[in-house]
């Protein structure tokens, strides 16, 4: 796999750039907040989920797309949303399972989606299944010439379901240009990640598709951006899914009903302490980007722009009554125009130029069906060849042990290369 | 949706004390393994939280790691696994934190679970429980009633529920039962419903309808959370002289075809009631029963109440309406009375 | 089993070729290709081997790798992304080698693909074919009948031909449509019956059913491998002087009432075949809507032929008997006839 | 993890267990041959599948383990279940779909099983869904006190299931004491490995669980056997799950039908030239353990035992019809008796003797719940904290570039400790 541009790293960020993460992150904080105010008046319907003090995550890893990329939030992803482009009424809306929302009350919370505008994929429950789907959407874009990249996030504890496997691999076969970002906030409901995962860094679960990862500090707003931002470079650029560990924490319960008291109190004064938000103007303040002034500013910004948004969200209606009896499916061209937004020549696809033979070829091997142009035989792509004498007792050479090898050995410098050495070498 | 009340055992008043129908489940697993060592529980959050909703609390502080076992979020392992221990004479209960996630091992368990007592005479008694049901404002995907999927499906049982007795009584039998038992727990019942549970051991036997209300105009036939309902409307029906029978499943596989036809072929009509969606819902085969064993005893057509053919709206206004309720059940049965 | 004889459309001869089952659904996919980019073919084995029946080959020399995609073994992964893909305005295809590995996907399809244009209005134009059903000694695994499972899941549409003109214009049919598709293609019919196809473009209406043969004493109603079944009873029959009105359903989801409830309106007497195990099959919904709509029009009791309620077993001795048969229905038939 | 046990490397083998492996791998081909003839006289009821080529894999790692030990065949390991004490009768019943078969017809190949004596597993068709299953029964063995191994084997197609990383992570959350072979035969079907499974070795799948594993010849008995039987010893000794990559190559088609066009004829020639079996006949000839004479009683034994087995089950009846409808569900304790053999004191998993705290302890926290004993409160477990100061821009030292590591660089020696190397020490 080719060597990460350097460039993924070397970018400095503008001004602007840090300004809009800061206030991304306070408007995703300030959103919530206000949810949990809406949630203790029971003006939200069902459960209600928190991102506190993972905001960076959120709005740093969003902040790498262009318009044209698509992502899937999950639940603790409101701030993915707001980066997006979504609007903070749509977002109350939806937990107050309005008509006005954009699923019009059928569904809640950060389900919904934007096929045509914003390119978002509504998530559903199930933990995992969005890395298929945003592999597809992935896979159609480059089909279509749209140079687009996805983006989806899972949890620790979403990474040990079937599809989170099936997706990745999926995804890696194919090259295709994704982004999967892992956030280890160390808790899956009550169970700690120790008990789901057997691995220090999740990111090692990269290492089973042959793709390459990395490990950031989910509460550093600027680390998150840069690296994001390099791995969406990179999958852009053809070099195939990127996943990306950030180690963070979930400060609240699972959702609001959940007080959380099988988390050590002390694990929890920890990450109080690194706030990502209070981290982050910490070093606004100290690169003379955020003075009490500028700060104030952005909070009554977004206070004003919230008193607006609930308002508006307060007084949409519920969903009429028979509103569910309608739209399981899809009536045809009245109800959508389905079509491929084609950025290249159709007739690149299109037979009969697009024709190939049917056949295989293998590394080290001439192809099947029509077999001609074989190398020399060896065992298997570009490893070693097995050895051949097997062994026998212990008196003779071989010692009747066996032609072993660790995996760690084998393929030794497939995925090494690290941010943090790149960064080294640069400075 | 339901009134909360609950009977006991046929309807009778027991001598036990009132408990919930949360409280009735969590009964049942902790005598089951204090009286098994073979009996485990698995799942997500199950352990040190008690289940998503505390229907394993203090299990763990009982009978420990070993046999209460918070697992990774991944359901096909569960199942498997549970499919393994259940091999080698253990007795496994596998909790999905709530049924809608029972679609993630439905490889697992309809083809290696369901099939291996016929294929290879290997016996796997194993529960799979976990709530279920809607009318609690969780939407399309925590709101699930997909108890038809297993009951087309040879080789497993499927039970649910509707009072703290059956589903204490039922979930014990589930447990010393040698086959899969699918056991649905209807999560609108869990807090809101109270009813007497003996102090003794005692099961409840799979397979078996009761009669929760006699009555001779029609037979309404339900389970879960919409027997509540049903019980409701019958009570509204008798206000206007119209007496309804009451049928309670409880299981709906096997189906006791016995209890619906001896209601049935007293009062000549049938109306079954199910929050499951319409098209393919039980009402489907019992219309069939009917067809094959009471065609001569019907003097009216069978009536089906069912949600609506749509995924659970989650909005509170669109779940109302996507739901049976007992004024539903009132009109259809009044009408069907009359027919 | 079946006659190996595939009527053209609507019962009457076309002036086409004579093609296979499994040649007209090569066709059909060949051509959607053709006719727009948009569609594109995912599943195991399906490229350079041309998928395990075959039903694929030559599309990989024709369309490219781009549009001809052999994938891992992970059927959430192909349901999952040809999800996503769907979303961009592609049309894809998704192969499962035997239908029996769609329980692999059984969360993705029913929960993500079902659910979405209700929840969010994403349509999310696709199909999921793959070779289903029994008598050809695939033994559990390989002989699913698995149509109740989605027949079950609104949001999803679900086609099960019986003729290579059918198979052919429902296949179109389904790709153009802007909803998820199931089309399940017997296994048994694939190489063993021929029927005409038309040399032009054309599709088979989604949601129709149709009269294979009129008949005035009662209605069978079948569809798949058992539509031949059910026409060679019909045939044995006629012989003794029963007239059956054959109905192909076609497609199961949604359900063509108006073809079912006007032949028995005429012939008020209905018997159900399916290859589908008893219980839950669809035998029971069509019970259900006889109850609600015809219940007057009938003479006798609706009757089902089906698959023994049990795993499908691997000795050629034991399928047999598991299956329902031409004789089967004529037994019942004729029972009926006589009712 | 502790390294592993050096006595597992340093096993010689017996005379009679070379004699033994020589033997199960000319059955297990003698008996696959015959099947063949059988499927040319339309005597085998469905598909057929060989594992000619690949018999040094699972005669090997079955021959490592103990008789109360559990297995769980794929369609190729007919040799594993011969070694486990499987009669050729049953396997030529099974195929032939007999009732005198174990499953009495009701299902064919190698789907069939035996709780009671042999603790075989039987599979499904369903690639993977015996994972967690034999996870399953490592944990309940390990509950009743049995000190049980069990493995089952998995193709490199089947690698890429959802069904094999939720098992396989299960089981190393459990630390069961399993052992998986991934036998990877370059095909899954007509897919090469390359094109489903993005990974020079196939081993690698198990840093997704931060478990061991190994890569074998498997056309090496010997090294088979002796890796198998290292990774047996340690999961008995309660290292947990062990992966073993046993590369190899499918020499004929699928299945019977077949003729596998697909396969460059350099690869299939490279590997006919490397039959586990002729290189094992010629290691025992150079060591003097197998000379004209004693092979030739070998064949003689195989070929008296298969002709008596073979006539056995052609003259065993088909099932009679009316079998289908019997048997779908145990009817109670007249059809099993369902009991758990304790191998341990029942007191000791018995309340009140069993009592714990619910209480999660995190390393480097404090425990949930009654918390009080808490340590130093590190950011994550024994990983390094991640850097507190954040970026800037790039006139300042931090450069406003990411706190980014790689995967690979943060857990290097975790996995590592590989076969060859305790091989090498002990030269
Ligand atoms: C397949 C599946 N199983 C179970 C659940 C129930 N569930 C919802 S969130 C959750 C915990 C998720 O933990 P993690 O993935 O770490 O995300 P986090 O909540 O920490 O953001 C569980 C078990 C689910 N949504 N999907
Ligand atoms: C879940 C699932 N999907 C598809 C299949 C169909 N199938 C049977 S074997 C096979 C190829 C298996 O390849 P591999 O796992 O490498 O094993 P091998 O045949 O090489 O031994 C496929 C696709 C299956 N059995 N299970
Ligand atoms: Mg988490
Ligand atoms: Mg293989």
């Amino acid at each position: 796999m080719p060597v990460p541009p350097e460039q993924g790293m070397k970018k400095e960020l503008k001004r602007q750039q840090y300004l809009d993460l800061y206030y991304h992150m306070r408007l995703n904080r300030a959103v919530e907040d206000m949810m949990v105010k809406l949630f203790r008046q029971n003006k939200i319907v069902g459960g209600l989920y928190s991102s506190l003090g993972q905001e960076a995550i959120s709005v740093g890893t969003a902040y790498a797309l262009e318009k044209k990329d698509w992502l899937a939030p999950m639940i603790r992803n409101i701030g993915a949303l707001l980066v997006k482009g979504v609007r903070p009424r749509d977002i109350f809306m939806q937990h107050m399972a309005k008509y006005d929302s954009p699923t019009k009350g059928k569904d809640g919370t950060s389900h919904f989606g934007d096929l045509d505008d914003l390119h978002i994929v509504s998530p559903i429950s199930m933990l995992g299944d969005l890395i298929p789907v945003m592999t597809g959407v992935a896979m159609a874009g480059r089909y279509l010439g749209q140079k687009i990249v996805t983006m989806t996030w899972i949890g620790d504890g979403g990474s040990s379901t079937g599809v989170f496997h099936e997706g990745l691999n999926f995804a890696a076969t194919q090259k295709a240009p994704f982004v999967l970002i892992l956030e280890n906030n160390l808790w899956a409901y009550s169970t700690p990640v120790r008990k789901q995962v057997p691995l220090e860094n999740l990111a090692d679960r990269a290492k089973a598709y042959g793709i390459d990862s990395y490990i950031v500090d989910g509460n550093d707003a600027v680390a998150v951006y840069s690296v994001a931002k390099e791995a969406v470079d990179r999958a852009r650029a053809g070099e195939g899914p990127i996943l990306i560990e950030a180690k963070s924490f979930r400060r609240m319960g699972h959702a609001q009903h959940d007080p959380a008291e099988y988390v050590p109190k002390e694990m929890r004064a920890y990450w109080e302490a690194r706030d990502p938000i209070a981290l982050y103007e910490r070093f606004l303040s100290s690169e003379k980007l955020l003075d009490a002034k500028s700060k104030k500013e952005v909070e009554d910004k977004i206070d004003s722009l919230l008193a607006v948004e609930r308002e508006f969200a307060e007084n949409s209606p519920m969903p009429p009554p028979e509103l569910a009896e309608t739209g399981v499916y899809c009536t045809g061209d009245g109800c959508h125009k389905i079509r491929a937004k084609w950025e290249r020549p159709i007739a690149e696809v299109t037979p009969p130029r697009s024709s190939v033979k049917a056949v295989w070829t293998v590394p080290g091997f001439g192809s099947g069906k029509a077999s001609d142009g074989a190398n020399a035989p060896i065992h298997f792509g570009d490893t070693h060849a097995p050895q051949h004498r097997v062994g026998n007792d212990t008196k003779s050479a071989n010692g009747g042990k066996p032609a072993a090898k660790m995996a760690a050995k084998a393929a030794p410098k497939k995925t090494v290369k690290t941010a943090g050495a790149s960064r080294k070498a640069r400075r | 949706m339901p009134k909360a009340n609950g009977a006991g055992p046929n309807g009778s008043a027991s001598d036990g004390t009132q408990v919930t129908f949360l409280e009735a489940i969590k009964q049942a697993m902790f005598e089951e393994m204090e009286r098994d060592p073979a009996v485990i529980l698995m799942g997500e959050d199950v352990g040190v939280y008690g289940g998503a909703f505390k229907t394993s609390e203090g299990l763990l502080e009982r009978f420990g790691w070993e046999r209460v076992i918070d697992t990774p979020i991944s359901e096909s392992a569960i199942i498997g696994a549970a499919c393994g221990m259940s091999y080698c004479g253990l007795r496994p209960i596998c909790e999905m934190q709530f049924i809608d996630f029972i679609v993630c091992a439905f490889n697992q368990i309809t083809n290696f679970v369901a099939k291996g007592h016929y294929l290879w005479n290997a016996p796997a008694p194993m529960v799979i429980r976990g709530p279920s049901g809607g009318g609690v404002h969780g939407g399309p995907f925590h709101s699930a009633n997909p108890e038809m999927y297993f009951v087309h499906t040879p080789g497993l049982k499927v039970i649910y529920p509707s009072t703290p007795y059956d589903a204490k009584g039922l979930l014990k039998a589930a447990v010393r039962d040698n086959n899969p038992v699918l056991f649905f727990e209807h999560k609108f019942l869990y807090r809101r419903i109270k009813g007497e549970v003996p102090a003794g051991d005692y099961t409840v036997p799979i397979g078996k309808a009761v009669v929760r209300r006699e009555g001779k105009h029609l037979t309404i036939i339900s389970y879960a959370a919409m027997m509540h309902t049903s019980l409701e409307a019958a009570d509204a029906l008798a206000k206007e002289g119209i007496e309804a029978e009451v049928i309670d499943l409880r299981t709906l596989l096997p189906l006791d075809e016995e209890t619906i036809l001896n209601s049935v072929k007293k009062t000549n009509k049938c109306l079954v009631v199910h929050e499951d969606t319409r098209t393919g819902g039980i009402a489907g085969e019992i219309a069939a029963i009917l067809f094959e064993k009471a065609f001569h005893d019907l003097d009216g057509p069978l009536v089906r109440v069912a949600s609506l053919d749509t995924p659970v709206p989650y909005a509170p206004t669109l779940e109302e309406h996507f739901l049976p309720n007992a004024k539903k059940v009132f009109s259809a049965a009044k009408e069907l009375a009359r027919y």
